[in-house]
């Protein structure tokens, strides 16, 4: 949702700019002073970094839900509207491929339309997060995602090939930390295609899970897939050691910048 | 387009056709007139006809068995032959 | 009642077969169906309608009054469902 | 340019107006009826025009989008085709004015799809006589099908069954019919009725015609109940709202005579349909069996419009017999009869709905003393059954006349037997009839004075519906009356030269 | 052996009619006859995609740009016969709108009669 | 039979294909002039489309977006945009379905104006198409009851 | 260049169609219902997009490569979901999943 | 590159017939779907590689699209009415 106000309307957030640069500055000197310590104590670095970011994380949402409660009803009318209708757009020309004066308006009208009929669907309760992170660190997790897709494709072809097939079904059950659908979609889908593993079933935030055996059962149980797909979304007050890393960069930019 | 991609295709189709007409579960003779129609596609664009086969992609697939599966769980599965 | 359903049914699979015996073979580019209306419409089309589609353009066009009717057979259709199902008719009960 | 362009308007007024209905019904209901009327009013008044056109200046060619008969659609309306278009638009017209009190008795919900669905057949029934072109028939065939299975699945206890064998056995009968045109378009390349006519005839001993011929007649006799494949109508037409009956009776089944007179005789030469193949020996003796099979089964009915179902089998029977005796005089007689049989059946279904609609039965035990509760619709109904027992005043007289006379003509003796043998089955149905309605009987109820005071109270019909019952009786005197110019005028033009 | 070859297209479509034809009329189940109907006019549809076709190299009827714009004379032969593709998609639509209000009819007998088998519902009518 | 689905995969999934859904089917009636596809196929991918609304996000939903009644007169309009293409071609001078009489309102040449003359055609099917083969999956999926009746009479049958 | 695209496009294609393979086997070799998910769930989106993606290689950079591109796209969040939904609907029917040392069914 | 198209299209062919003995055969309804799926799968590359054996690819895209979005709603209705069935 940031993302497309920081494309539509270039010039006129300056207030929640100016008050981001604060706080980012504020929170710089922190983390600083926490890398520092932690060169000489590993232990209690990741500790404090997760006070830090859920701090951070926690301040950022307040501040976020004080400054978008009056804004709600415009942005789930009339921006949603304007993203589905760019958004479908882009779809036309894809298919289209005419761009003629004829066509093109053709595509206009009919993005109109579909616009207006769905564009509370397309973000229905997305939950607010920063689009330009969510968007990165979603294709970041991509590649992560392609390699265990393969992994998972050898081991159920090395499941059906080979002739004593030892498997060991299991269902398991997980309660999971994740808040938004989105999420809760992604995490489902990405356990789908790991090895292994199908998500049955979500009930009251509770994942039904049929594993393949035991082994990949109790992988599931570690809870990284769940960790980064938090990560991705910005939930949870979980911490995982990316979020570190990213706070230290960007602050490493800011550093730069002044 | 080739004989042996047509003749494969025919034999699917008519498999299909048999095992609709004589499952004994009216859902499953449903899902298999569903495959059937999805080979019938495939000839269609195999022979050509391009049209043909994008409505029946989107009848069958779309509607059509969608309608037949909405009937029969709205009936009953049951049936005597 | 089986038997006798299959034996018909025999008996018209081995009629359409024996009118199999004169037809042009199959695919053949010179039978009568390819050479007598249809290559107007492959001809004309661009012409005529400015469509490449010539399927889009029989539809639509030369035979237009074909799929005229081709609606009115879905409109019959879904009256057709409404009237037998719809228990109540819909709000005009309250309307009307 | 109204008159230019009256062939079109005929199809496309019903079309638009039966689109439009389930808005109109939307806004309110009470004026579908008015709608209806109307727009088969307009449609009535184009057809009477392109009939007289045609009666002046010959058959007209309409070109749909302007593009020339082989590669577009194109109206040919000759006289056939006009008479057929007369007969259709008004007895839709005649049941529509018909239907409002019986329809608010059967179906009271549901009246607005059901006059949809009515126009929508109507359409059917227009667009399948007025066309020129094989495949464009079979599209308003469906229409026509697929309207009149939601009609008589409307109907009472059982009407779903049969309207789904209906269904189940028409769908046979219209694939087959597309089955013998895709055999004509691949040995022809071409769909215009005309030119395949002109055709044709070059590839007369080809395998693939002897086909498409058979697949034709096999299904339009299941569209028509010709003789072993009627097993359909009975149930369909019984259990059908008696709107609907009164509707699909008498055109359904002519309008597959009438597409089967063209296949005969239009698309195919006479000489291919008559000498060549031993066709017009097997509808000669199908007609036969099928008189004789409707006549009997009739007696054995103990429900008036069941009793009726079996006589329009029988009717069947004498359209396809004279088609089969293959003479002029026949088949002037079974065109004339074509017409005839409109009209009566028409008559019949209409007092059949009037009973049902007072008595709120058919069967036979409703009719006791009849007369007395109902004079009018009854005196109608005496015309009727005169004509259908074929009494000289009445039309039913003069179409038997013709049938009679060919088949003479031809040394058929046994097609005037099974005719005679049938009258004289009629006699006995429609005397039953009256001996029951004229005699109180007493049969049914607790037969005291209070019911006999009831009983014979007069209740006549609603004026709506006598009224096109009258419009029929005087129909069928008229048309009996005047049967000369019309043959000589329309028929004598229709008869394919033989 | 050339008969065979130059017409089996012919021979699968019969084989498909018989099979549906036979499903219409022997079956008893209501559902499992609208089976059999829409296979039966699947295979007619098949019918009449296969008087399209033509051998040798024939593309799909819809104009290469070479030849929408090239300006010159359009080789017949290069393209499939169009016509049976229009009369199909009418046929389409007739079948499913066929398809869609024998569903209707089936569905409304069930409410009453609480079966699909033909002879069931047969009894509890008489 | 057309309740709300509980399951939070399928209801999103469904929510971000719907309007692509719909938007490939207008392409796909729009574009028919080019590539397979027409009033048809757009018709009835537009009512799958809704159809998917329906057994995932139920009746509902689906009524605030499209209600009834609109649905019904597109399924009408559809075809009178047809029939009264033709009207109005018959009422230009020319017959019906001539559709390069439509030149002289729209001031292209004549092969053009068949052109768009098939556009709005196309249109017109595709209306009727869609708004059709909704109602016949909804009224086969309900049995015709609409779940405003079924509430009324308090009975919740369906509703799972 | 040409050459090398073709190779890769090649490549990719006969890997999915080992995919393809490979899950068909396992539909036909598992022993019930959830297992088999388990091989078309996985087997089939990896393999379509293989193929898919062997195919816009093959086609070079064009509209049409996009289209193929997007049709992979929507295939990797429709066959998971798909998955999901069907295995939903056998566990809220009632359906057992296998246990080690039952008869395969 | 023909024969190459030819040739995965059979063996595509080939998968397709091993997967109908499931759909056939597989015990129950739901092994049936899960079955008729993955033929949907395998009919979507089936579809583009005739596209490729025809040169005309552009025009077969849309039918594989549509194809791949209304096999996903049938999968979708027929898991959904399966669930509520009484």
């Amino acid at each position: 949702m940031r993302l497309c106000r920081y494309f539509l309307y270039p010039t006129q957030p300056g207030v929640i700019e100016a008050m981001e640069v604060t706080l980012f500055i504020h929170a710089a000197d922190d983390a600083f002073r926490i890398l520092e310590n932690a060169k000489a104590q590993a232990v209690g670095l990741l500790d404090t970094a997760t006070r830090l970011t859920s701090e951070t994380r926690w301040m950022e949402e307040k501040k976020l839900q004080t400054i978008l409660k009056g804004a709600h009803e415009t942005r789930s009318g009339i921006q949603s509207f304007v993203i589905t209708f760019v958004m479908l757009m882009g779809f036309w020309a894809l298919l289209s491929g005419k761009f003629d004066a004829f066509h093109l308006s053709l595509g206009v009208i009919c993005s109109l339309i579909v616009a207006y009929l769905s564009h509370d669907l397309l973000f229905a309760n997305v939950r607010v997060g920063d689009g330009r992170v969510i968007v990165r660190r979603f294709l970041a997790f991509i590649p992560w995602l392609l390699r265990e897709i393969i992994t998972s494709n050898f081991y159920v072809a090395y499941l059906a090939l080979s002739p004593k097939m030892p498997i060991d079904p299991q269902i398991m059950r997980f309660k999971t930390k994740l808040e938004s659908d989105i999420s809760w979609v992604v995490l489902a889908n990405s356990i789908t295609l790991t090895p292994g593993t199908v998500t049955i079933d979500i009930a009251d935030r509770e994942f039904m899970v049929h594993a393949l055996d035991r082994k990949t059962a109790a992988g599931l149980d570690t809870g990284e897939m769940e960790d980064r797909v938090a990560h991705i979304f910005m939930e949870a007050d979980h911490i995982y050691i990316q979020d570190v890393l990213d706070v230290s960069r960007i602050f490493a930019e800011l550093k730069r910048g002044m | 387009m080739n004989i042996p991609f047509d003749i494969i295709l025919q034999l699917f189709v008519v498999i299909c056709a048999v095992a609709a007409i004589t499952v004994r579960d009216l859902l499953s003779a449903v899902m298999i007139l569903g495959a059937y129609s999805f080979f019938m596609c495939l000839m269609w664009a195999q022979l050509g006809a391009v049209d043909v086969a994008f409505t029946e992609a989107s009848v069958s697939a779309g509607i059509g068995t969608i309608l037949l599966v909405a009937a029969v769980l709205k009936t009953t599965r049951r049936t005597k032959d | 009642m089986k038997t006798l359903s299959l034996i018909v049914s025999i008996i018209v699979g081995a009629f359409l077969m024996y009118g199999t015996i004169d037809m042009p073979a199959w695919g053949d580019p010179d039978s009568p169906a390819s050479t007598h209306v249809s290559p107007y419409y492959i001809t004309h089309t661009e012409v005529d309608t400015a469509t490449p589609n010539m399927v889009t353009s029989v539809l639509a066009d030369y035979r237009g009054y074909d799929t005229l009717g081709e609606t009115t057979v879905i409109f019959t259709a879904g009256m057709a469902c409404i009237l037998l199902l719809r228990r109540r008719g819909g709000r005009n009960k309250d309307r009307g | 340019m109204i008159v230019e362009q009256a062939p079109v308007l005929i199809v496309v007024i019903c079309l638009m107006s039966a689109v439009a209905t389930p808005l109109i019904g939307w806004v309110k209901r009470e004026l579908c009826y008015p709608w209806v009327i109307l727009a088969l009013l307009a449609s009535t008044c184009c057809s009477v025009l392109v009939m007289n056109t045609v009666i002046h200046e010959g058959s007209i060619h309409y070109y749909l989008g302007s593009w020339l008969p082989p590669w577009g659609i194109e109206y040919v309306i000759d006289h056939l085709n006009a008479m057929m278009l007369v007969l259709i638009t008004g007895t839709a017209l005649l049941v529509a004015i018909y239907s409002k009190k019986s329809l608010e008795a059967e179906l009271p919900d549901r009246t607005v799809y059901f006059y949809t669905l009515y126009l929508l057949q109507v359409t059917g029934f227009l667009g399948i006589v007025i066309t020129g072109d094989v495949f464009n028939l079979y599209v308003f065939l469906e229409i026509a099908s697929l309207a009149g299975y939601a009609l008589i699945a409307t109907g009472e206890e059982g009407a779903p069954l049969a309207a789904f064998r209906y269904l189940i056995l028409g769908t046979v009968g219209a694939c087959f019919y597309l089955l013998g045109v895709g055999y004509l378009y691949m040995v022809t390349g071409s769909l215009n009725l005309a030119e395949l006519a002109e055709i044709l005839p070059r590839l007369y001993g080809s395998k693939v015609i002897l086909v498409a011929f058979a697949f034709f007649m096999v299904g339009l006799a299941l569209k028509m109940a010709l003789f072993p494949l009627h097993l359909w109508l009975p149930d369909a037409y019984t259990k059908a709202p008696s709107v609907a009956s009164a509707l699909i009776a008498p055109l359904m089944t002519k309008v597959a005579v009438y597409i089967m007179l063209r296949v005969m005789f239009t698309l195919f030469k006479p000489y291919f349909s008559i000498d060549l193949l031993p066709v017009t020996k097997i509808l000669l003796y199908a007609g036969v069996i099928a008189i004789c099979v409707g006549a009997i089964m009739a007696l054995a009915q103990r429900n008036f419009k069941r009793m009726l179902c079996y006589i329009v089998i029988a009717e069947v029977g004498y359209m396809v017999g004279g088609v089969g005796v293959a003479n002029t005089v026949a088949i002037r007689g079974a065109i004339l009869h074509v017409m005839n049989d409109v009209v009566m059946t028409l008559g019949l279904f209409a007092v059949a709905g009037i009973i049902a609609y007072k008595m709120k039965s058919n069967e036979l035990t409703a009719f006791d003393a009849i007369f007395k509760k109902m004079p009018f619709t009854m005196a109608a109904f005496l015309v009727v059954a005169l004509s259908v027992i074929g009494v000289p005043p009445t039309c039913g007289f003069f179409s038997k006349w013709y049938l009679i006379q060919g088949s003479i003509m031809a040394g058929n003796w046994i097609f005037v037997g099974a005719l005679l043998f049938s009258s004289l089955v009629n006699v006995i149905l429609f005397f039953r009839i009256i001996e029951i309605g004229y005699y109180d009987f007493g049969a049914s109820g607790a037969g005291d004075a209070h019911s006999h005071d009831e009983r014979s109270v007069v209740s006549e019909a609603p004026l709506s519906m006598l009224i096109p019952t009258y419009v029929v009786a005087a129909a069928i005197i008229l048309i009996g009356l005047y049967n000369q110019s019309i043959i000589t005028t329309i028929i004598d033009f229709a008869v394919p030269k033989l | 052996m050339d008969f065979i070859i130059a017409k089996y297209n012919y021979w699968i479509y019969i084989t498909l009619m018989m099979i549906g034809f036979y499903a219409m009329i022997a079956k008893t189940n209501l559902i499992k006859k609208i089976i059999g109907m829409n296979i039966f006019q699947t295979a007619i549809i098949l019918f009449f995609v296969s008087i399209s076709y033509k051998r040798g190299g024939a593309t799909l009827p819809i104009l290469t740009d070479a030849d929408a714009h090239g300006g010159h004379v359009i080789d017949v032969a290069q393209y499939l016969n169009p016509l049976p593709h229009v009369l199909m998609l009418t046929a389409i639509v007739v079948s499913i709108a066929t398809l869609g209000v024998a569903l209707a009819i089936a569905i409304m007998m069930y409410r009453k009669y609480h079966t699909l088998e033909e002879d069931e519902i047969l009894k509890a009518i008489k | 039979m057309i309740g709300k689905s509980d399951d939070i995969i399928i209801k999103t999934i469904a929510r971000i294909f719907v309007p692509f859904l719909q938007l490939y089917a207008l392409y796909v009636i729009m574009h028919g002039h080019y590539s397979p596809g027409g009033g048809f196929q757009g018709g009835v991918i537009l009512g799958a489309s809704m159809a998917l609304l329906l057994i995932t996000h139920g009746y509902d939903e689906l009524k605030r977006r499209l209600p009834e009644g609109v649905l019904l007169l597109l399924g009408s309009l559809g075809v009178l945009i047809y029939a009264g293409i033709g009207l109005l071609c018959l009422i230009l001078g020319g017959n019906y379905l001539d559709y390069s009489q439509l030149s002289v309102i729209l001031g292209v040449d004549a092969a053009h104006a068949r052109s768009l003359g098939i556009l709005g055609v196309e249109l017109g099917v595709g209306f009727t198409v869609m708004a059709i083969m909704y109602s016949i999956f909804f009224d086969i999926s309900t049995g015709g009851i609409l779940p405003e009746d079924q509430r009324r009479e308090g009975r919740v049958e369906g509703e799972r | 260049m040409t050459y090398l695209l073709v190779g890769l496009a090649i490549i990719c294609i006969l890997g999915g169609l080992f995919f393809f393979a490979t899950a068909t086997i396992g539909l036909l070799r598992f022993p019930d219902f959830f297992t088999r998910l388990h091989a078309t769930g996985k087997g089939d989106t990896l393999a379509v997009f293989l193929c898919l993606i062997g195919l816009a290689l093959y086609e070079g950079f064009s509209l049409t490569a996009l289209k193929i591109i997007f049709i992979a796209v929507f295939m990797f969040l429709a066959q998971p979901t798909a998955t999901h939904a069907i295995s939903r609907a056998g566990i809220r029917r009632g359906l057992k999943p296998w246990v080690k040392g039952e008869e395969r069914r | 590159m023909n024969i190459f198209f030819v040739a995965v299209g059979m063996g595509l062919c080939a998968l397709v017939f091993l997967v109908l003995y499931r759909a056939i055969f597989g015990p129950g309804v739901f092994n049936r779907i899960a079955a008729i799926s993955a033929v949907g799968t395998k009919t979507l590359i089936i579809l583009l590689i005739i596209g490729y054996v025809y040169n005309r690819v552009d025009m077969f895209i849309d039918i594989s699209m549509v194809y791949a979005l209304l096999n996903f709603i049938g999968c979708i209705a027929a898991a959904k009415y399966l669930e509520m069935e009484r």
